[in-house]
């Protein structure tokens, strides 16, 4: 897979929800090679501190424009840093990288929890020949600025929240089976943690569906040559987050 | 200006990449061109596959990193069969780092990798990751000597001596590995180093230890790089946190003959070739006409 | 909530400040009421008065600094009549940071400054920056041990031993000292490293090689402390690069019961008061009712 | 000697002359404190790298407006760092450090080389009932925006440059020995290169003239506490150039 490094200006950045941030660039070169479940390894400041670059997946990219999407979630000194940055600035972004997700669906169900959204919002929009129907799940009501960007994309909208103060209370997972019996589907795609990832997977398998998975791990690369970021697969031999995922086959990496 | 020969290996430049942090090579072929790296060490390979350490990998610390990867690796047979065929589209020395549990897994390593298309053996004597062996080769000289004697037995090719900076004494070390036979000696791997989670009060990394790298350790490697290559006659490839070809400088002139690029890969994947390009900017800017004319030229009489 | 004994010596809060980045207490009471600090360790006295190393002492390095300050002080007889008169000013714990060029100087020095208003000495027996002693009695077991059973021959106050981290094992340093009577164990000094200026290719600092502190550091510390803590009885004060209080909960985890600001203290010269609250705060944060709730706490179980 | 630190608000900052700032802050606080020799110690950043503070000699400051002027050299990583602060930011500062020059001169003379002139600016207006003269010596004609900020200020100016661009050609040492002869002068102070202030003090004393240097040297702590900055004095004993200093008795420090 070509990848490229350049110095994307940051065209607009702005606050989308509590701590989540929206951060559009103009990457020319790699936004041409993006493909739904890839995602960037962001420096977020030309400094020693913090020393290593960041992973985020690609939220959204516009071949033409050149324009590259990302959506991040403030969680520790890294993405604090890059919410600081300023539309007119430049990120050293390296990308695309990683395997995308195969985009073979008539029937999709997307799946995702908290930040895991991300990816889907390029995905749901690479598959929008299809009907989607997308499984959100977050904390509360307060995390469901995902139904503005999805309610123009998705058909069909399903809401979990742990509180139960918007959409169903509880858990993506507790939703996904009775939505798997409403419906046929012929492709799962998740992402979001990994608890979340396995019981999707679980039942996707019972239902005969197929089903990518996403994952994440802490990664100094990003291109398969630190092994940090490696994990067991089902065939007993390691696939490697970065460049074999981040986007697997649920049954390459759960039992 | 730029080529240097250690130990009867010929670079174009004295810019090499540090085991572990450059994979075999292609990875990072879309960014640099690996026809003007140094030579590449690979990453560090031993008999049979390892699957490596479990949990969390690396850990950030304040301008460097610690890593307990565990000398994850497909093995030897693997990598004569699938990745040595790769890099011989390269011109580029290749260097094999290589890791036993015992001494005579050294000398085999060595046997069964001498073969066409590899420049050299570096042995990493000094891998604080992994249970067996590892460290205690790089912390005992008789150890380090032995496992250096070892190989050298068993192939006809460059032999290089990695050492371990968790010593109290480097010389002692380096006088060993150079007695033993080594051809030319590497430092430093990584620095013994922990971070703990304050929120889970749970060690960071999944091996609780791990090796430290990056800018945060260039002190301490310069300094070991400057006894060792007063002390000893083979050559002395110098590396630990050199993010820029001025960090560069200061190793060569510390008594290093090349230099090796780890961590600052992970920042700046075409680390090793930037940084040779601004050694020669630096050689030029001095009117000097060859890189062999740093190398020792740190004056330190008051 | 704070307090801790210290072998003996009471502390209303464990964060101390590092010998030799604090003065004698004084020198940063404008910006610090130092009746809040844990207790002050003086900069590192000698019996007889010491200029120093000559040239350049300081240099910045990522995350770090270098310095070879090389002991300069005024003697134990001027800090007797100058000093501590000054500091009973104060209701804070000052123990005295002793480094002598043989055994016996050691003793005398303890002997001279057993005096009121004195909670105990530190043991420098680490010091990189001076060539007789100093970092030998550091990285040899038996004369660390010969060092400490000096010490307590002349003095019945609290014997803290300070190791260095220059060594292949630091528990079986931390077990001599132990053994040889050490009421508790403080660490790290400093790593030994070294910078060289690429302009007029001469090392940065005027004694060419000096110790790491700071940010950089802090890895490295944090792994030693754990690995001591987990091998000794007595307490182990924990210090190397901590600048905040999550620095210090890291510490208190792996197993100190105190720590020490030491190159903070230049950056932000309330450090140690600061940490102070924020150690209170992460403690209320967790529900905890005492630091002794922390130390050690570390879980490194799969 | 009382001190504190503040969180100073930049005012104004602007480029002065090739890699030389000028820097006004609101120090509150501090400046009220703040004699003439007197420095600060800044924080240029807030981040760990670079990790110590930097001194800056106190150029001007106005009790009454509670503001505070540097005027600083870009030589590194930190002054670069500095100069990127824009006005509205906050930074940390720790002063007024060291003692200031003894202000007990009826004829002074001023001799400043390159960047040293920077606290001769506050000394020359605290003295300003008495006339001034003033020696100012920099590497060429560029470098002598000096002039506009001294010519208000003293009554005598002489110049010298290394390459003549400007005034004479040579060295401000060259040129106070005619001064020194031509006129009568209680008091020189001298802050600049040490070769510059060795040549100085030995003029001076020379005619009998009593002289102050205000020496310069890397420094941790700025408070006397770490002893990075000491220097051997002809007492035989040693000086901190942070709190003893950074102005001296010629005599105390050069034989
Ligand atoms: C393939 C991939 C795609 C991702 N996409 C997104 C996204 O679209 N939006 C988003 O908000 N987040 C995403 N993440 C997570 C994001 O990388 C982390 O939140 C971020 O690195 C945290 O950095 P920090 O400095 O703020 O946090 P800190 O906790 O201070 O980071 C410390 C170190 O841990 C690493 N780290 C911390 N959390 C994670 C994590 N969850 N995954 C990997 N490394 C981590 C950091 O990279 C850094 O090296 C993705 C992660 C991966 C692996
Ligand atoms: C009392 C005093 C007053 C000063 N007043 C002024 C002033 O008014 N204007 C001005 O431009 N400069 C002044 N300086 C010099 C100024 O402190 C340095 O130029 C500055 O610290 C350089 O920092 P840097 O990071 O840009 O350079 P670097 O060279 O990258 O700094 C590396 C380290 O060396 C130290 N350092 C480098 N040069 C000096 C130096 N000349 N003196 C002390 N430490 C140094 C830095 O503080 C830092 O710790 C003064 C110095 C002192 C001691
Ligand atoms: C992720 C990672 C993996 C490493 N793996 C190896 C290895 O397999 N064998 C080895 O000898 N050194 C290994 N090292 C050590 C490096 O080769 C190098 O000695 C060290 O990182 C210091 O250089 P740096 O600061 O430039 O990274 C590894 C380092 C890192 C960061
Ligand atoms: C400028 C300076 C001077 C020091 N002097 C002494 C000393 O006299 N005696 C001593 O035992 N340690 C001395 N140290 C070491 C510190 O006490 C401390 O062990 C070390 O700096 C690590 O802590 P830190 O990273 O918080 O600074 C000194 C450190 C610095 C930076
Ligand atoms: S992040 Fe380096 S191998 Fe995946
Ligand atoms: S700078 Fe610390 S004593 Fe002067």
């Amino acid at each position: 897979m070509p990848k490229t490094i350049v110095k994307a200006e940051v065209l607009a950045h702005k606050l989308i929800g509590p701590e989540v941030c929206e951060l559009t660039l103009k990457a020319s070169g790699l936004v041409q090679m993006a493909r739904p479940g890839q995602f960037v390894h962001v420096r977020v400041a030309d400094t020693i501190v913090p020393l290593l670059r960041r992973p985020i997946s690609i939220a959204d990219a516009n071949a033409a424009a050149g324009t590259l999407t990302l959506i991040y979630r403030i969680v520790g000194h890294g993405t604090e840093l890059l919410a600081q940055t300023l539309p007119g600035s430049r990120l050293d972004l390296m990308g695309p990288l990683g395997n995308g997700f195969v985009l073979e669906a008539e029937r999709p169900l997307l799946v995702g929890g908290g930040i895991g959204l991300a990816p889907l919002v390029y995905l749901a929009k690479a598959l929008c020949t299809s009907p989607i129907t997308i499984v959100m799940g977050g904390r509360n009501k307060n995390e469901m600025y995902w139904q503005d960007i999805f309610q123009s994309i998705c058909q069909n909208i399903h809401i979990t929240t742990d509180d139960g103060s918007m959409g169903r209370q509880g858990f993506t997972v507790d939703v996904i089976d009775d939505i798997l019996t409403g419906d046929s589907f012929d492709m799962v795609y998740a992402c979001g943690p990994r608890p979340m990832l396995e019981g999707v997977a679980r039942l996707a398998k019972e239902r005969n569906v197929r089903c990518q998975v996403s994952l994440e791990d802490h990664m100094a690369c990003g291109v398969g040559a630190c092994l940090s970021c490696t994990c067991a697969a089902t065939d007993g031999k390691r696939r490697k987050v970065c460049t074999d995922g981040p986007v697997f086959w649920a049954e390459e990496v759960f039992d | 200006m730029l080529a240097v020969d250690i130990a009867g290996i010929k670079m174009k430049t004295p810019v090499m990449t540090a085991s572990g942090t450059f994979g075999f090579g292609p990875e990072y072929s879309d960014f640099v061109d690996l026809n003007q790296v140094g030579a590449i060490v690979v990453k560090g390979t031993t008999l049979s596959a390892r699957s490596g350490n479990r949990g969390c990998r690396i850990a950030e610390t304040p301008a460097g990193m610690l890593n307990c990867i565990g000398l994850e690796n497909p093995g030897a047979d693997q990598f004569l069969t699938m990745t040595l065929p790769k890099l011989a589209n390269y011109d580029v020395p290749v260097i094999i780092n290589i890791s036993g549990n015992t001494v005579e897994e050294y000398g085999q390593l060595a046997a069964k990798l001498s073969v066409t298309g590899v420049a050299g053996f570096e042995l990493n004597i000094s891998c604080p990751n992994v249970k067996e062996g590892g460290i205690a080769f790089g912390t005992v000289p008789q150890s380090a000597a032995s496992v250096v004697r070892e190989v050298k037995k068993n192939t006809t090719l460059p032999v290089i001596a990695k050492l371990s900076p968790n010593v109290t004494d480097i010389v002692i070390m380096a006088k060993a590995v150079e007695e033993a036979g080594a051809d030319a000696i590497s430092l430093i791997n990584t620095l013994l180093g922990m971070a703990i989670d304050t929120k889970s009060w749970r060690p960071v990394l999944g091996n609780t230890v791990g090796g430290l790298s990056g800018p945060a350790v260039k002190p301490v490697a310069l300094r070991m790089v400057w006894q060792v290559a007063k002390a000893v006659r083979v050559p002395v490839i110098g590396m630990g946190g050199i993010m820029t070809a001025l960090d560069a400088v200061e190793f060569l002139l510390a008594g290093a003959s090349a230099v090796a690029i780890g961590t600052a890969n992970f920042v700046n994947p075409r680390a090793s070739v930037d940084i040779a390009e601004g050694l020669k900017d630096y050689l030029v800017s001095r009117g000097l006409k060859q890189v062999q004319d740093l190398v020792g030229q740190v004056n330190n009489k008051l």
